[in-house]
């Protein structure tokens, strides 16, 4: 057997429905024989009669009522159909989920997947990554992961979770990322992972970016230089110790993110160990995002959008050579 | 298939409300009127922080929206709801706390005022964003269908001003396809703080959005209570009987400022001529002496205990004390090993 | 005072539609047919960085929208408005220059396909969250008047999925108290991607939305080619001499799937029988050439001719260079100096 | 003659409405006699006759409104009541206002005021500072000006700008803030500003937190430590040149923001510098921010949410010590 990150997304919903009778799943066009834009719930209204409610084309109404609907004890999974959608739901997102249970004591259990990220030819309008606003605001869990075995058991996760979460799942992934099996153990929600051990440099990410790091670390492997690989797996909470920890062992780190440069994940991640791991730093810390436009159509100009496995092997050779 | 949009007739229905029902609803408008004069007056004389916003002309209507809600029903207020909170069961002491700076207000110190909840009675705190609340109503009422839950109807209540946002319309649409037993109650008071009518819509009567969504829509003048008491009731029933979601527009004008810093002066004066700028409380009185069902004694006997209520709601407030910033935990999540310890 | 929603009986109207004007309209709806089914094959033959929307079933609504408009007036298109789009000024080449992604198209690479805009002809490009463009339209026709421009007119397409957002609502309602001359054109092609009208709204019309918002409302078969040319004309008409703003609702069946990559196979196959379910292209051909206002031999000549024009925009675009990267300047802003130098 | 900062934001207005056709004002209240939630378009109705237009409550349109506009050679300032109702306008400001002239190469030049920061009493819905969010995604200038001097130069600069400005005014200076003329010069937008010159610490900050940092700096001076303040001014583009040769003289930083603490502009200065001046850095940096909850209504709650001069003066003595 072999299961695409996708599917694991699908399993997980699978697994929830048939686990836990609070949970539901609300979007437009996950119902029917049809089952998602993207397939992410395909057969599940089937399976599921009447817990798989197709919506109208109203993002704000969505989620405000799986806040209604959470509130009253229920565990509402949203889907956007693109990450980018949620901008019009992104007042009752962090001001009515975000503030709800701070201000009145009632937690707030929903779960709204974004599939995020670029893709070749979808354009500024299909292809960003939210967590940077996301995580900004108080109030929410920010998870983005990288595998399909983190896929599977931090969507299980973030249902579990009383507080509202932004399950940011990586488009890119869902056909390029394959597993044998669904996984028997997990890693908590909050922990970071070491994906690769090293001793030269650190690189800090998340999300589709992981694979490019793991590439490149790979690449400078051949050369003798280990790079150590951390998976956030989490950008809220970010799990700083973990981070701390590898730069501890490196003396150098490189933050890579898909998101635009203006602060976001790695400005944050950056930040942290300039003021708490200061003296860990053997060389200046060192950050790539994507570019300060919108994300480009033409798969000529997205490619260089976006850091890859190019640009972050120059970067990570400038920040071994100080 | 869904019933079009209709316009009760202004007052005609007097007879349809039993006097008892009538006069029950006037002493909650009365304990409103009574209680924010009060919240005004310790406004003007700077015990408050924040704002002060009340329901002042708009008693009739709020009191209806409150009156026909049942344990299990779900009530999101708007900025002049007084009336509905308390009839619907927020005691005053709950607003004077919030009100008052106590920290044993529902809000905890952490919101205040009209933002207030108080969830044991049915009643969501608002976020400010005009709209918002309606479909997390939706959402409560999906939940509790899906949990078999029955007989149960939620009602919101919005400005003529609010029914312009995104969030309002989304909302109404939703409650809809959900087929949720979904009352909205609009009072069209004329302005949205300073804006008027025609900077705020161009359609001939706001109760002609009813029909575009699959409502049922009515219209009345919120000066008169018999009006509020049989329509906002009956579309309480007929959504609670589950008939389609109901739309009532009420006619009439805020008799005070938006909130108690604003002297409303760009009221222009003819305006206050108009039938539906009447104050609802004065005429519900009058009708009820008129006709007695009520005498000059017992309503001053009703006076002097809603007073009396209220000044002990205002004291007992005022004795409590504040929130402590160190006392604070400052998480804003439930789940406290999720807490992000962000680097400062 | 505003006019009420109306219906159009359903193609009643003929004798109002000169034929030459319906010959010129069927002209482009047939332009746009071979030329989107060319569009289609090269998508099927992996020529197509990215997704093919395609108009099929909508061209005779499509068409209306863009005939009717002049040099200075607006047009907002949609997904499925190859057809206004071409009417209304946009050259071929620049259609298939954006799909094949030389660095000629208008978007320069940058964004793609439907996104694409035309300004030099009046067209704004979309951003994909339905109903945005709605409120662009409105600033765009509220600066030419504030500018004393004259006699021109702003006309938007929109998705009966998409008349659930709230920014359309918000757009339609900034429209009527702005009074701007404004035509909103709405296909109800029965479904928004795969949802069928009933998870969408519960209104028993859609255009029982006009009267709400203070429009002029109108209902049309959308595969009735005359029925279109009349009431979308008149609609313009309308509008451009200071008529209130105007929404025209068009029954329909998306002939395709939402996108090429879709097979559509959950429209049930009894909705193919409606008569709003036919093919508009073939219903306008059958009927030109029954009332002998084209002969066969004419008929194909058109469509040697347009497939002619149709291959050369091919041709050309495909010879073109796509962008490079290496030569983007990567600045969002076109004040160069206020770049944001960010810290990589 | 004095002014206040909320009077220079009504001058700047009245001057640009005077000086250049092209500039309207569109927003809710903003006309009549009323002249706004907090008085900043006073008059101005009575004085420029159909230029001062109310909008219904529709975040969402009455940007979108403008951006057409703008496109079509006008100069919109769109005032929003308070900065917080920005959320449900956030996606005509990011994905429309912001991509447009990337996209079409037609300049989008709104102006959107957002009175922005906390002031006693105003609650998680009335006192948000957005900057944050505006600044992440590309195509924007986001400004906050500290003085009353900036309040009104950099908004006639921001309307004069071809790109969309967002404009952070802070509703706690609107009245606390007095200078006795309006200025005659201006330092331009993307500037920042040495507001006090001091050899042992720098403190970066901008908007209202400028005072407070100026009087921690009062208050270290009398003990002899000599705090550098750096106003920003803007925070998107960040004026990182400033802030380096500020920290190349004082070898400590210490950032300063009223926003939530994950990601926002304190993450980026500290970023910045220690990725471009991690040799300048004597000591580990340091930020403070607001605390990662709602913004709280009680003034006692609320004086402790935002960073103040206690708690500033606290950490600068930390940076210090190191
Ligand atoms: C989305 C949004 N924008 C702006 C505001 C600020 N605001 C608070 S009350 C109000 C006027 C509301 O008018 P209306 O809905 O008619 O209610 P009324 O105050 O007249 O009862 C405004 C603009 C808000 N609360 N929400
Ligand atoms: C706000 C928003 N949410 C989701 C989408 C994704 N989306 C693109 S087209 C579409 C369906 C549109 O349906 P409709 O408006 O009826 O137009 P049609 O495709 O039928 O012509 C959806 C959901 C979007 N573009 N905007
Ligand atoms: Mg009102
Ligand atoms: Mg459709």
């Amino acid at each position: 057997m072999s299961i695409t990150y996708l599917e694991a997304i699908r399993e997980a919903q699978a697994h929830l429905l048939r686990e836990d009778e609070r949970v539901f799943i609300y979007g437009q066009d996950v119902s029917g024989k049809f089952g998602g834009a993207f397939k992410a719930t395909k057969g599940l209204a089937a399976e599921f009669p009447g817990r798989v409610l197709n919506t109208p084309i109203s993002e704000d109404a969505m989620v405000g009522t799986a806040i209604g609907a959470a509130m009253e004890g229920m565990r509402p999974i949203v889907e956007m159909q693109f990450a980018d959608f949620s901008s019009v739901a992104l007042n009752q997102i962090l001001n009515n989920a975000g503030t709800q249970y701070w201000r009145t004591n009632i937690p707030c259990p929903i779960t709204v997947r974004l599939p995020s990220g670029g893709t070749k030819g979808s354009g500024p309008f299909h292809s960003q990554s939210m967590e940077a606003i996301y995580s900004h605001y108080p109030g929410l869990v920010v998870v983005a992961p990288a595998t399909v075995e983190d896929a599977y058991t931090m969507l299980i996760d973030a249902v579990a979770i009383d507080d509202p979460v932004i399950y940011c799942e990586h488009k890119y992934l869902y056909y390029h990322l394959k597993a044998d099996a669904l996984p028997k153990d997990r890693l908590p929600i909050g922990k970071a992972r070491i994906v690769r051990p090293g001793r030269d440099l650190s690189i800090v990410t998340y999300s589709a970016m992981v694979h490019e790091a793991l590439a490149v670390a790979k690449q400078f492997s051949a050369d003798g230089i280990e790079i150590e690989v951390v998976d956030l797996r989490s950008v809220k909470p970010l799990d700083t110790d973990t981070v701390l920890a590898s730069v501890a062992r490196t003396g150098r780190l490189l933050c890579v993110g898909e998101s635009f440069p203006w602060g976001g994940a790695t400005a944050e991640i950056v930040a942290r160990v300039a003021t708490e791991g200061f003296h860990l730093l053997d060389a200046a810390p060192a950050r790539i995002n994507a570019k300060d436009t919108p994300i480009p159509y033409h798969p000529n100009l997205w490619s260089e959008h976006r850091p890859n496995a190019k640009s972050i092997a120059a970067k990570a050779r400038q920040v071994l050579a100080e | 298939m869904l019933q079009t949009a209709k316009r009760a007739g202004d007052s005609a229905s007097h007879k349809a409300v039993p006097h008892e029902r009538y006069l029950e609803a006037f002493r909650w408008m009365l304990q409103t009127r009574i209680f924010e004069d009060k919240l005004a007056s310790l406004y003007r004389g700077g015990m408050i922080t924040g704002g002060v916003y009340i329901g002042r002309g708009q008693e009739a209507v709020s009191t209806a929206c409150g009156l026909f809600l049942q344990k299990g029903d779900v009530l999101a207020p708007l900025i002049r709801d007084q009336a509905a909170r308390a009839t619907f069961g927020e005691p005053l002491l709950n607003v004077t706390r919030t009100y008052l700076g106590s920290r044993q207000g529902s809000m905890r110190g952490r919101d205040g005022n009209i933002h207030r909840g108080y969830p044991e009675a049915g009643q969501l705190a608002m976020i400010s964003h005009l709209g918002a609340m309606i479909p997390v109503v939706v959402g409560k009422l999906l939940a509790k269908r899906m949990k078999g839950e029955e007989g149960f109807v939620g009602l919101t209540t919005i400005g003529e001003g609010g029914m312009q946002t995104g969030a309002t319309h989304e909302g109404m649409n939703i409650a809809a396809v959900e087929k949720v037993p979904f009352v909205l109650v609009a009072s069209n008071n004329h302005f949205a703080y300073s804006t008027p009518n025609d900077r705020e819509f161009a359609c001939a009567h706001l109760v002609d959005r009813a029909r575009g969504y699959g409502y049922e829509g009515h219209q009345i003048d919120g000066t008169d209570l018999a009006a509020c008491l049989e329509v906002i009731g009956g579309a309480v029933e007929r959504a609670r009987a589950g008939g389609p979601p109901q739309l009532v527009v009420a006619q009439l004008l805020r008799l005070a400022g938006h909130g108690e810093h604003d002297d409303a002066s760009y009221v222009p004066p003819e305006m206050k001529k108009e039938r539906w700028a009447q104050d609802c409380v004065a005429l519900t009185e009058q009708l009820a002496l008129k006709n007695n069902w009520l005498d000059a004694e017992a309503l001053k006997q009703w006076r002097t205990e809603i007073s009396a209520e209220v000044d002990k709601a205002v004291e007992t407030a005022q004795r409590e004390a504040a929130p402590v910033g160190s006392e604070e935990d400052w998480c804003a999540m439930s789940t406290r090993e999720l807490v992000d310890v962000v680097g400062e």
